[in-house]
């Protein structure tokens, strides 16, 4: 085959009015060859997910549609193709993953059924032919029993066999060209790194172009061949992996690569000395379900089960582990928005899950929280100042000393006063969550507890959050309980950590010691699955703003 | 015109009669299916009583035995003969202890003896009139079959829903909610010739205007008792193909009223009433609400009621202003507003004309200065406004009058009926006066003086005004013209129709 | 970097405007909106401008509209003015749906929000009673308040609220029941506010715009409940409302068409009102759902 | 989905179904005990008239005289064994009643629901199809005109036109009377008397439906997985029938489950202008008649049939739903 199997020269996506920016893309070039994966890598909203969009002709017209431009495949100019024509290359030629394996399936279909929806539109192949053809794909992608997965709903499977399934999916006509969008974003670090090994195998033997969507360099560095760079819908970088990777030209690549945690701990900072002023003991809770006599049979869950662990003052302990390994559980009950089974919280010497609802409200002023989800943690429908006063205000100060205090915290986390009457929809994700940190900072705690506070946000805002989050804590002394499922943010972070698997710790110690020499099978395999982790960011500094 | 035998005919009911025995439940509506059934000893023609299952009738001077020979010759539809054991067991057993109205008419009946299988003698121990018993029969003497009734519980009988009678119909079915059918009995007492009709169906439409879509459509021949709406019955009569009118219900004459609580010391003066009765336009309302098929009240007995009844009373002319004037005299000067007093007033929920009724009267009492609220209820929640609790200032309805005073508006007057009584006077009016006159009229056993002492009874009650006879009117039916020999008698809808017949 | 952070959005314009434009982009809710203006205009100036006493004899019974211009949409049955009867009409119509609305998404949010928020055994309750109201057939719950209540206005009114309430109790279960896991409420107690506030500061204001929404189908259903009960003849008397006059009308529908007829159209245009308006606030509150 | 799950699904959906019916009993005795007047008052006034004596006589006998508590532990003793009672004003137990009623019941509201079930369902997703065009246009305010229709206006424009000037409908009753059809000639018969009472019934709930529907396919036709579908090349016709229809469908099926009850409740009126022996007439006669046993059976039937059409949505929700295990 001669010729790239994508070529994508000069596109450009024009978005409604009233959009943040007329183009979503503004001149695009880009190729794909047989056999190679291309990455596409950017920021949220820099136009990703729209060119894999104009590339399938699936964008939401006519609101956001193509302004110009020509995207060859295989040397036709798909924009140009009919309807009917590009229906029959969809799914057939050209294939796509998607993000989130739970949604891109349809509830209500079997898994097998929706494979060979693609077989029975493109072929003729016969039900029996189409049913071996499936079987061999799930077998494919590793699936470990494919008869049974054949037959089970989307929500009967795991998340990463649901994403091995969209892989068969997509992969099971030999297409020329596939899309993937983030398809290991949703995933746990173990998985994410089983699927991209995946990916890479099939694509090796099936010898198609991968176009492939992310917004991690760490991914990049683990599959690319090639590296496109975008931002804001400009191109503003692209080559060879290594190159990208290790030499970047362009100073929004630089930051972006800057801002990768390293996986290189701080040095350990001695805490023996310092006061405890978190104690959780024995800390366990099952879930079960409710109702009783009438409620029927479900299984229980042991989401912590007898955990404990000490925080010093000033200290940042983290706790790491996969998906539904019970982290969340544990902050949650640490802040006693959750009740404990069994167990104890002493914060500042009193135990926390004995208290009365009285004496409860009283102490949460030393226990605060920064949440996941910088939008939903704020409440849509009242002012910045009247967020961040409503703690002061709950107990006891007077509105106007609040409000004005508000401000001032607004600018220890680096945010203009000016946001104070705004509503939260009116920021970035990241400005978002330094109104959470205000929020927690407004009480004066002891104790900070963070639950994955940077996993929604980019790279480069998550860097400045983290850096905000470690000069507050070494200013005002605070102690931080941080949640997290990315050892590249714990490493950077935290001076302890704990790893948690199925509730139980299974191994805890100092950062830097745990991360050179884990014990644990688990907490091997786990720091195994990094994505990248061959690759250091390259030293780039000097350069930094 | 030769009459033709055959056909069926589809008579609408407005409301479900869900009791068909004429001896537990005297109301029009039972009569209505159940008088094709069953048939009362005697029935009343154009040219007065005549017998149906009696023959003859006589009473004792005293008045205290009434001897009533039966027709021989007639047989139950199941087949069993008719004989005075019947006559005297629904007399002693339904008509006495069960049946509405009849428990006041037979209160002083003692026994019934049967000298002969064809002969009834009713013992009284207070004089009977005749004329009385007579009146009464056509409504209240209707016997059921005692082999069928006797030693079960009466009121949970069977045959009160499927009735066996001696009537020109027998019964065939009743569907709860649709209809009742009867068919045509081949062993009928007057002759193999009767009746001409094969069958009958009574279908219940609650609807007015689909029951007046359905007349229309040819769904249905015939539609009495107000049916349908006036509105409607004004149309079809001009339509064509329909005869609207009153005949046939000279036996069940209505008066519209307007009743007083009299507890109310406003409402208690006589200038007040007065001026209200000025105050109602009662032939404007005539010509709106009953489309001119009425005429204006003379008091508690209407125009139908024979010798009994005079229009030599006093009558109150529309005038709203000297109605205006009345109530200053009165000591009710109409205020800032232009309202001289409150008053509340509970519409009986007899359907649509009570409720114009109210809306009229409550209309014409503001042009003079008086505020009527009128308060919507159900019929229990009438009844127990009006009757038992007395929650009301002003109330109006109607009320039928049973060819004979006695058994019907007196009870309006005469004071002493128990609390909760429906349609007695519970307007606490009395006047030991009228309680005198109404009984010596009902006690009167010769004719002549006895409605001369009626007509005094009316008199006194035009010029007391204890409730207003505002209007009297007859029932109106729609017939189509296919029907012939209907209404030619003068409680038609609730005879036997032995001799309808249908031109097809 | 620290410039760049504090780099904020532009201000967006106030939430009452954006919401007016988008409510604005869709006409057939500015339709609604103007029949729902017209027909409060006319419950404001019943008896301004249209002086006479809806319940006044005002002409001959059953004038033809157009025929006397004292009564220009002609009179009914009783010689009661048509066109006052329907601003008069238009008065009771909007004073039952409002009412109604009002107390029935008071009580469906009081018993939404303690049941969403609390769960357990409240929430057991509370569902149970909900559905048992749910169960009984609502039209012969309501015949049956009105005769107990009598057939007066106010508890009319009432009665309708009493058997509208478990929609937006349900509507408001479910969504205490998703907002009460979302973060903000977590932070919210989290910094040790009351239930009280939680439910009715944080939750209530954040639940509410579905509510809203519906309020548009109670207030359109309340209407057409009045009117089922005054044409079986239990509506109040004492008011000119148009499920009266429809009920009154309709027996002399096939002659004087125009005594029910006038007012039906009233009816359906104000329910239509209401519907139009509900789809445009539930696209302006929902932008998710819109298109352009 | 099993059987034996299905069946213990059963028993615990009516067990968790007695507070509610409980509770519902309770609370229409006492309410109805608010009512001004009895039973007897109403016999009395159809009557015409009876005497004082005699309408004691009648009190006595039925129980009515007694303290309302001890009515309704009668009653309630007589209703956990499943003995409706005795109706007064028909003079017959009342389950013998109801179950001829019932029919007549089902019928009208079977068809109107599965009517408007159907055309709602289909007019909606052809409406969300052609989101904002004519189509669509025409559709929702076809569908907003039929919501704000009052029935009963509806009904008498329909008996007008069909019955009285065209003269192709019967004007109302359940059969042809006096006719006495058999076999296919009495099904046809007794449809052509449904066709209008189950018109006007539907109509409304058609347009609850469709709103309903257009919305939920709107929400769906955004999901991810449709875009998959479409990803993989699937046409729109595929796509309505296999990814989307299934699952907008699941919103509105759970509406159906909840508005049973209304319906019977809206049948009030419409049973009465075509006068179709049902149970919505029956109880609004009920009501005014104070008759306490039949409205009490009605409702208690009522509860038994939203039990029932709970449970069957439950269950067809779970076929629908693949995620949804019956618990
Ligand atoms: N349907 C749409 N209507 C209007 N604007 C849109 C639409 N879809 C995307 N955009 C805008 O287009 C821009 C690019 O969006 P795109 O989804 O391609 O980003 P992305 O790079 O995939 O981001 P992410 O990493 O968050 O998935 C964003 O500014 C977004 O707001
Ligand atoms: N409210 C709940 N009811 C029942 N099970 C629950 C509940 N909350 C959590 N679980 C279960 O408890 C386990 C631990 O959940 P938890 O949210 O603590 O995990 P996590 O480590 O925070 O995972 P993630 O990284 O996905 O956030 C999981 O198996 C989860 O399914
Ligand atoms: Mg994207
Ligand atoms: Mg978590
Ligand atoms: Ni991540």
């Amino acid at each position: 085959m001669t010729g790239p199997v994508l070529d994508i020269r000069g596109l450009r996506i024009a978005l409604p009015k009233g959009a943040d920016r007329p183009f979503a893309l503004a001149g695009l070039d880009l190729s794909v060859n047989a056999g190679e994966i291309v990455c596409l890598v950017g920021e949220s909203g820099s136009g990703k997910s729209l060119t894999a969009g104009a590339i399938m002709r699936l964008l939401p017209e006519p609101h956001v549609h193509v302004a110009g431009g020509a995207i060859l495949f295989e040397g036709r100019d798909l924009l140009a193709l009919p309807e009917r024509e590009m229906k029959a290359i969809r799914g057939d030629r050209i294939a796509q993953i998607f993000q989130e394996p739970m949604t891109a399936l349809n509830p209500q279909k079997t898994v097998g059924w929706q494979i060979d929806e693609v077989l029975r539109l493109h072929t003729r192949m016969d039900r029996k032919a189409r049913r071996a053809r499936v079987l061999e794909m799930l077998d494919l992608v590793h699936i470990p029993d494919p008869t049974s997965v054949h037959g089970a709903y989307p929500h009967q499977i795991s998340g990463g066999q649901r994403q091995r399934v969209m892989i068969a999916m997509s992969l099971c006509l030999s297409p020329r060209l596939v899309i993937a969008d983030e398809p290991t974003t949703a995933l746990d670090v173990t998985t994410q790194l089983q699927i991209l090994k995946l990916i890479r195998e099939l694509q090796q033997k099936e010898d198609a172009g991968i176009l492939f969507i992310t917004h991690d360099f760490g991914v990049v560095a683990e599959i690319a061949d090639r590296v496109v760079v975008l931002s804001q819908g400009e191109m503003v970088e692209h080559g060879p992996a290594a190159e990208v990777l290790n030499a970047p030209q362009h100073p929004y690549t630089r930051a972006l690569i800057t801002a990768i945690p390293a996986l290189i701990p701080p040095k350990p900072r001695n805490f023996q000395g310092a006061p405890v002023v978190l104690r959780a003991q024995g800390l366990t809770k099952t879930f079960a379900p409710r109702g009783g006599l009438l409620g029927g049979k479900r299984r229980t869950v042991k989401a912590v089960d007898n955990l404990s662990f000490d925080l010093h003052r000033g200290e940042t302990l983290g706790v790491v582990g996969e998906s539904g390994s019970g982290k969340t559980t544990v902050s949650r009950i640490v802040t006693r928005l959750l009740e404990a089974d069994t167990g104890a919280v002493e914060v500042n010497g009193k135990d926390l899950l004995a208290c009365s609802p009285r004496e409860l409200r009283e102490m949460r002023r030393h226990i605060q929280m920064v949440f996941q989800d910088p939008m939903a943690s704020l409440n849509p429908r009242k002012r910045v100042q009247d967020i961040i006063a409503q703690g002061p205000i709950v107990h006891g100060t007077d509105p106007a000393t609040a409000r004005a205090r508000a401000r001032d915290l607004l600018e220890l986390v680096e945010l203009s006063p000016a946001a104070a009457t705004r509503f939260p929809h009116e920021f970035s994700g990241g400005q978002r969550q330094r109104i959470g940190i205000a929020r927690a900072l407004a009480m004066e705690p002891k104790v900070i507890v963070a639950d994955e506070p940077v996993s929604a946000l980019d790279v480069s805002v998550q860097a400045q959050v983290l850096k905000l989050l470690a000069d507050l804590r070494d200013r005002l002394h605070l102690s931080l309980l941080f949640v997290t499922h990315d050892l590249r943010v714990a490493a950077q972070l935290c001076d302890r950590v704990i790893v948690m698997q199925k509730g139980e710790i299974v191994e805890s110690g100092v950062t830097a010691d745990l991360f050179a020499d884990p014990r644990h099978p688990y907490t091997q395999q786990l720091l195994a699955s990094i994505p990248g982790r061959g690759w250091t960011p390259p030293d780039l500094k000097t350069d930094a703003a | 015109q030769e009459p033709k035998r055959g056909g069926t005919i589809i008579v609408h009911m407005p409301s479900e009669q869900r009791i068909l025995n004429p001896a537990l439940r005297a109301s029009t509506g039972v009569y209505n299916i159940t008088g094709k059934i069953m048939e009362p000893l005697i029935d009343k023609t154009y040219d007065g009583p005549v017998g149906v299952l009696a023959t003859e009738w006589s009473s004792t001077e005293d008045g205290l035995k009434i001897t009533v020979k039966l027709r021989e010759g007639v047989n139950w539809h199941d087949g069993k003969p008719f004989t005075c054991d019947d006559v005297a067991f629904s007399a002693m057993e339904l008509w006495k202890p069960l049946l509405n109205y009849s428990s006041t008419l037979q209160q002083y009946l003692e026994s019934v003896d049967c000298t002969d299988d064809h002969t009834a003698v009713f013992n009284y121990s207070q004089p009977m009139p005749l004329d009385l018993f007579v009146a009464a029969m056509p409504d209240l003497g209707h016997p059921v079959p005692r082999h069928l009734y006797e030693g079960t519980d009466i009121m949970k009988s069977e045959y009160n829903t499927a009735p066996v009678g001696t009537g020109p119909f027998r019964f065939v079915e009743y569907e709860r909610g649709q209809y009742v059918i009867a068919e045509r009995n081949d062993d009928y007492w007057r002759g193999a010739e009767y009746p001409y009709l094969d069958r009958i169906v009574w279908r219940f439409i609650p609807d007015k205007s689909a029951a007046a879509a359905a007349i229309e459509a040819g769904e249905i021949h015939e539609s009495g008792f107000n049916g349908i709406s006036m509105a409607d019955l004004q149309r079809l009569s001009e339509m064509g193909g329909f005869d609207v009118g009153t005949q046939g219900y000279e036996n069940n004459v209505a008066h519209s009223t307007v009743e007083f609580n009299h507890r109310n010391p406003i409402l208690a003066d006589l200038k007040v009433r007065q001026a209200i009765y000025h105050g109602l336009d009662i032939d404007y309302a005539i010509q709106t609400i009953m489309r001119g098929y009425a005429k204006p009240g003379r008091g508690p007995i209407p125009s139908a009621g024979g010798a009994n009844y005079t229009d030599d009373v006093p009558t109150y002319a529309y005038d709203p202003e000297l109605a205006k004037r009345m109530l200053d005299e009165a000591g009710y000067p109409a205020g800032a507003d232009g309202i001289r007093f409150k008053l509340r007033h509970r519409p009986a929920p007899w359907g649509e004309y009570t409720q114009f009724w109210a809306e009229y009267f409550s209309q014409a009492m503001k042009e003079i200065g008086i505020d009527v609220e009128i308060l919507t209820n159900d019929a229990p929640g009438f009844l127990n406004g009006v009757y038992r609790d007395h929650d009301f200032d002003t109330a109006n309805g109607w009320h039928q009058f049973r060819s004979d005073p006695a058994v019907s508006t007196m009870v309006w007057l005469r004071s002493g009926s128990p609390e909760g009584t429906p349609w007695s006077n519970q307007f606490g009016w009395q006047s030991d006066e009228m309680d005198q006159m109404i009984d010596a009229a009902q006690a009167e056993l010769d004719p002549a003086k006895r409605a001369e002492r009626y007509h005094e009874i009316q008199a006194k009650a035009m010029a007391e005004i204890p409730v207003i006879f505002a209007i009297e009117h007859p029932f109106i039916s729609v017939t189509t013209t296919k029907l012939k020999n209907h209404h030619n008698t003068p409680r038609w809808n609730s005879s036997s129709w032995y001799d309808l017949w249908l031109d097809e | 970097m620290t410039a760049a952070t504090t780099d904020l959005p532009r201000a967006e314009a106030p939430r009452a405007v954006t919401l007016w434009r988008r409510f604005a982009r869709n006409r057939a809710a500015l339709l609604g909106l103007f029949l729902f203006g017209l027909v409060v205009l006319m419950a404001l100036t019943a008896g301004l401008v249209e002086p006479v006493d809806p319940l006044r004899r005002a002409g001959d019974p059953l004038t033809r509209p157009f025929t006397d211009w004292a009564v220009p949409l002609g009179t009914d049955q009783l010689g009661r003015d048509i066109l006052a009867g329907l601003f008069h009409g238009a008065r009771i119509s909007l004073l039952v749906g409002v009412l109604a609305t009002l107390l029935s998404i008071g009580i469906g949010v009081l018993v939404g929000a303690l049941s969403g928020f609390f769960g357990g055994w409240v929430d057991d309750v509370l569902m149970r009673v909900t559905e048992a109201f749910q169960t009984i057939p609502n039209f012969v719950l309501l015949l049956s308040l009105v005769a107990i209540l009598g057939s007066s206005i106010e508890y009319i009114t009432l009665a309708i609220a009493i058997v509208s309430w478990t929609a937006p109790a349900r509507m408001v279960r479910a969504e205490f029941m998703s907002l009460r896991h979302r973060e903000f409420v977590d932070a919210a107690r989290n910094l040790g506010v009351s239930n009280a506030s939680l439910i009715f500061r944080e939750i209530l204001p954040n639940a509410l715009p579905p509510v809203i929404v519906y309020a548009s189908v109670i207030m359109a259903l309340s209407i057409l409940l009045e009117s089922a009960l005054a044409f079986l003849g239990l509506g109040d008397p004492n008011f000119a409302s148009w499920g009266n006059m429809i009920g009154q009308g309709r027996s002399v529908l096939r002659t004087d068409w125009y005594c029910a007829a006038i007012p039906g159209i009233a009816i359906l245009l104000t329910v239509l009102s209401f519907s139009l308006l509900g789809e445009g606030l539930n696209d302006a509150l929902n932008p998710r759902q819109k298109k352009t | 989905m099993h059987l034996s799950q299905v069946l213990s699904y059963a028993l615990r959906r009516l067990l968790q179904a007695v507070p509610v019916v409980l509770l519902i009993m309770v609370g229409t005795f006492l309410l109805l005990k608010m009512a001004p007047g009895d039973t007897v008052d109403a016999l009395v006034g159809d009557m015409g008239g009876a005497d004082a004596a005699y309408i004691e006589k009648l009190r006595a006998e039925y129980g009515l005289d007694q303290p309302v508590w001890v009515q309704l532990w009668r009653y309630m003793a007589k209703i956990v064994q499943f003995d409706f009672g005795w109706s007064f004003v028909y003079e017959k137990p009342v389950a013998t009643i109801l179950w001829e009623r019932l029919g007549t019941t089902l019928l009208l509201m079977g068809s109107s629901l599965s009517l408007a079930f159907t055309i709602g369902v289909v007019l909606g997703a052809v409406a969300a199809r052609r989101a904002y065009s004519l189509t669509d246009n025409m559709i929702s305010t076809l569908g907003l005109v039929f919501y704000a229709t009052p029935s009963f206006f509806l009904s008498l424009m329909m008996i007008l036109l069909f019955s009285v000037k065209l003269g192709w409908l019967p004007v109302g009753g359940v059969k042809t009377i006096a006719a006495f059809h058999t076999g296919w000639a009495h099904v046809w018969d007794v449809a052509l008397h449904l066709i209008m009472p189950t018109a006007a019934l539907s109509l409304i709930y058609l347009s609850f439906y469709l709103r309903l529907m257009r919305a939920s396919v709107l929400e769906v036709v955004e999901l991810d997985f449709v875009r998959t579908a479409r990803a993989k090349g699937a046409g729109e016709a595929r796509l309505m029938v296999h990814h989307i229809m299934r699952n907008a469908l699941l919103p509105v099926v759970t509406l159906l489950g909840l508005q049973f009850s209304t319906v019977l409740g809206g049948s009030v009126v419409v049973e009465t202008i075509f006068a179709l022996p049902g149970l919505g007439q029956l109880a609004y006669q009920s009501v005014i008649q104070r008759d306490m046993n039949m409205l009490m059976g009605i409702i208690f039937l009522c509860a038994i049939i939203v039990v029932i059409v709970n449970f069957l949505t439950d269950l067809l929700y779970a076929r629908l739903d693949s995620r949804i295990a019956l618990r």
